[in-house]
């Protein structure tokens, strides 16, 4: 089965910056329809914090490199999603503590606790139409595969295609929290801009598994 | 955008150089972090308050740090929370060993920051409790009331709490203190124009010419109802009914006025509004005990105006009476 | 025009209305004329300080109202001067037979009529002295000061004079500090949008867009240079540059700092501009007492600042530092 | 010789008053140039109160009217404008004082009166580009043809004459009083509105004279 070292982290961290600040301007877009318009600006903020501190990261300890990563982005972006995925990130990688490789199984202990962080914090609960709404239908494949032992790129690919749906459905429901929820029936039919953060991450790394 | 900057990424922390040169007697920073705001001098053993979120609403939040009030607040950027870490460095620096309280308002991301903060507190043996303010009756619905944004009404919390921690009362009799204010305490807001936040340059939403738009959040969520352009006693009359039947405030009541300028609109127009407002309240037979007219929370040039009612019985009046000096808010005994 | 009021031509005497029923224990009015607005409560045997003005620029005039300020301000309609019968009211209402001083600016419409007023009082054997404060050096180049408009440095002339009348001292010693006051202070200021007086209902001059307007008066009058948009550090260069200047203020002056808000303008941005402001007089060698920044003198909701500065000497230092208590300003002693 | 009765005072007043609401707006606009706008609406509620009280009025006594118009007027309009209006009524009706019937030479003093209280008042000089410089011309030429016994329409046609000169002469002039004087040497070329009030004044006079 494939391997993962810190060097691929180091780049999927970077290749994750570059895709926000791609996406910077079409996050502003979707989320100032019905939020603050802040998403593009702090989401580029904080990849560049983890990136800019994975570059620095001169040990070989994948979980340790990641905790610190998701304390940065909470630093660096301590918006909501700033701060979710600054907690991802630091339970993800607490999960992956120690680590110098690391699998498709160990990859799944990272989104799985990645996941929990999400929902620990913020409380929100699947159907609320947030990030959770297509993170965690992906999460869930990222599981399956993982007990099937399946490789790295259709693993993500399947997860990716979940996720897409996750984006879909979430779309539809009306949201519960954050500042659409203040739009309560008129959220319904517009995509949610954290949802679609959640596919990102996904998007880039089985853009990564691809290329690799 | 017309504003009064240099770079736009700069706006926060030039803001608060400038805050510091203006009351360095007053007011310093800790952890070499402009964004950490505490006050430069202390009661000693006193529970600390705490308090923080986004840039663009002075006097709100930071404005609120001085005697009679409270202790520290951390900054955001313009309408974002301040991290996690930044409020763990205000509550280490503002402990006095009685505990902190936190006082802010009902943000998913000042929530999920101050809790986080709650916990690395914790990890240092640091008492935190925390109040969340959600006031705004035009945010949700009764029986939904843990989904209000907090608004203006956070001033009263601020207050209360202040004036409880000023005399040395716990930090659970402080909470309770402060619970209560934030529990009896409605507001409602309007908006006539949008405002600008620097780094975006251009308005994030647009209200019509000619329109107003009724019970608009302070970064301009959505309000109940945008239409044309109200009269004066109008607008009251919708904001003190809708106000007034949600706690609902009864006959016989004795209350607390704030009417909170958004930003541009002329303190004139505070007291055209207020001028029908009385006469509500009065017909209600609701009697006020003091009014507080002008800029408490605002969303930078955003031109509306908030109306918030809180409910006092005799431990809520004491504690409001009571003087305040802050560099951004004064009152004598009441 | 987008404004909280219901007919234009109501909308002062509803202002007012809403302050008497905001503020019922500090203010009052005489002559059973809303706009002759007079202390509720009076320090005997005083020095009575009266001032007026047009409307629209709260707190100036009648904010200034209070314990440690004035007595008495007539009120007229927006931009315009009260009248001389309005004046004179006061006036009888406030003189405690120690005499009454006038302090005003410097527009025709409020020369003539106090100066009428006075004719009025004296016939009354009131004895009036007065005092005209006009500061801004956009107005009229240095020797041609008498032309120069009043602005938001009358704030220094109230409180240096309210101190005084406070201390009990006599009318020809109360006019002598606001002579003093009214000669030491500077200001100039910078306008970015125009606003609307209600009766008019649309702006009676404009900015364009991305530009500002520097040495523009409260009224929209003219500036000396209109020209696009400079950044925050450029403006409190050019301000202190020409205030400094004019005076001038030198190396060793001790000077009180107003960092003044025209309406729309947010706190935020006040604070950016002292930051540069303060940074240039610490280079300069003045020193700063003591800043205030805030609304003092508005443009109702006109984007802009102003910046005053008032040098100090050991007298008036002791008057400014002293507290104040009206509805509309409150100040701790320095 | 012509004899103008407390009635005609009346109409007068209440011609003013039509003449000011009908210019109004024009009034407003030369105002708004470099003033504040404020002098149609001035004009207009202070002639209106005059004309209200004169109609209220029920001795015979034109001086006094007169005087109590002017007070009326710097109550109702303490602008600038408002307060000379006030003073030159005032100054003008004492010079009346008393007087049920009124000549030329008696309309020359209480224009002669009137012209010295805007002095006082005002501080002004002639070629300040005031209101005095097309009064000022016209009172000149009332105290001719009042030497010389003159009918009242063909004085006040030459003394019309006069203002309309003196309101382009104005035109010229630099602004040294009111709010116009900021403008400085920008001021040149454009009419001062205080100047026009002063020609209607004449002009109503003479109006009124040309239809008796
Ligand atoms: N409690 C929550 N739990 C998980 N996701 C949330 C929660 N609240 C909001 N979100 C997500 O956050 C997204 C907005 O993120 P962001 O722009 O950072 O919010 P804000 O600007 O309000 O802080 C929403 O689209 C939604 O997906
Ligand atoms: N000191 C003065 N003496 C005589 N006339 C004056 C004086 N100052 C201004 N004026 C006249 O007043 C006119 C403007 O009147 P008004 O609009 O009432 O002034 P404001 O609105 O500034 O009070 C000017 O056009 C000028 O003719
Ligand atoms: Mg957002
Ligand atoms: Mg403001
Ligand atoms: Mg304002
Ligand atoms: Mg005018």
């Amino acid at each position: 089965m494939e391997k993962l070292l810190i060097s691929d982290f180091k780049e999927i961290l970077n290749k994750l910056k570059d895709v926000m600040v791609e996406n910077r301007d079409y996050l502003i877009e979707i989320d100032g329809i019905m939020g603050d318009s802040d998403l593009g600006l702090t989401m580029s903020a904080a990849f560049t914090a983890a990136s800019d501190l994975a570059e620095d990261y001169s040990d070989d300890d994948i979980g340790t490199m990641l905790s610190k990563a998701g304390m940065a982005m909470s630093k660096a972006a301590p918006s909501t999603m700033g701060t979710l995925m600054g907690t991802g990130f630091m339970r993800g990688g607490k999960a992956l503590k120690g680590k110098a490789e690391i699998n498709l199984k160990n990859l799944y202990s990272f989104w799985d606790a990645f996941m929990t962080g999400l929902l620990d914090r913020g409380k929100a609960k699947i159907g609320d139409k947030t990030i959770n709404d297509s993170l965690y239908p992906a999460v869930l494949v990222l599981k399956d595969e993982s007990d099937r032992n399946s490789e790295l790129y259709p693993a993500f690919q399947k997860a990716l295609k979940a996720a897409e749906e996750g984006v879909e459905k979430a779309t539809a429901m009306q949201a519960q929290f954050g500042k659409a929820a203040y739009y309560g029936e008129k959220s319904r039919g517009k995509v949610d801009p954290g949802s679609i953060v959640g596919k990102l991450l996904i998007e880039t790394f089985t853009d990564y598994f691809k290329t690799q | 955008m017309k504003k009064f900057l240099n770079k736009p990424e700069q706006f926060v922390d030039e803001m608060l150089e400038g805050i510091y040169l203006a009351h360095p007697d007053k007011l310093k920073y800790v952890n070499n972090d402009l964004r950490c705001l505490v006050r430069a001098d202390s009661k000693k053993g006193k529970v600390g308050i705490s308090t923080g979120g986004g840039s663009g609403h002075l006097p709100l939040f930071l404005g609120y740090v001085g005697d009679g009030m409270i202790d520290g607040c951390s900054v955001g950027g313009v309408f974002q929370s301040p991290s996690a870490d930044q409020m763990f460095e205000v509550t280490k620096a503002i402990d006095q060993g009685q505990g902190v309280l936190y006082i802010y308002g009902n943000y998913g991301g000042d929530i999920m920051n101050f809790d986080m903060a709650a916990e690395m507190a914790d990890m240092e043996d640091i008492k935190v409790l925390q109040v969340v303010a959600g006031e705004d009756v035009a945010s949700s619905p009764k029986g939904e009331e843990h989904k209000r944004r907090g608004v203006a009404g956070i001033f009263f919390v601020y207050k209360i709490a202040g004036a409880a921690a000023d005399k040395m009362l716990s930090l659970e009799e402080v909470k309770r203190l402060a619970d209560k204010a934030a529990a009896n305490v409605r507001t409602m807001g309007v908006a006539l124009s949008p405002c600008i936040v620097p780094e975006i340059g251009k308005p994030s939403f647009t209200i019509e010419d000619g329109q107003m738009e009724i019970g608009m959040g302070i970064h301009g969520e959505p309000g109940i109802d945008k239409g044309p352009l109200k009269t004066a006693d109008e607008t009251a009359q919708i904001l003190v009914d809708k106000i007034v039947k949600d706690l609902p405030y009864e006959k016989g009541d004795e209350v607390a006025v704030l009417v909170n300028g958004l930003g541009a609109t002329p303190k004139e127009e505070l007291y055209v509004l207020y001028r029908k407002v009385s006469e509500i309240l009065n017909k209600a037979g609701i009697s006020v005990f003091h009014v507080f007219v002008g800029e408490i929370a605002t969303s930078m040039e955003m031109a509306g105006l908030s109306l918030s009612l809180l409910k006092l019985d005799d431990e809520l009046k004491e504690l409001l009476a009571k003087p305040a000096d802050t560099p951004f808010y004064k009152q004598f005994q009441l």
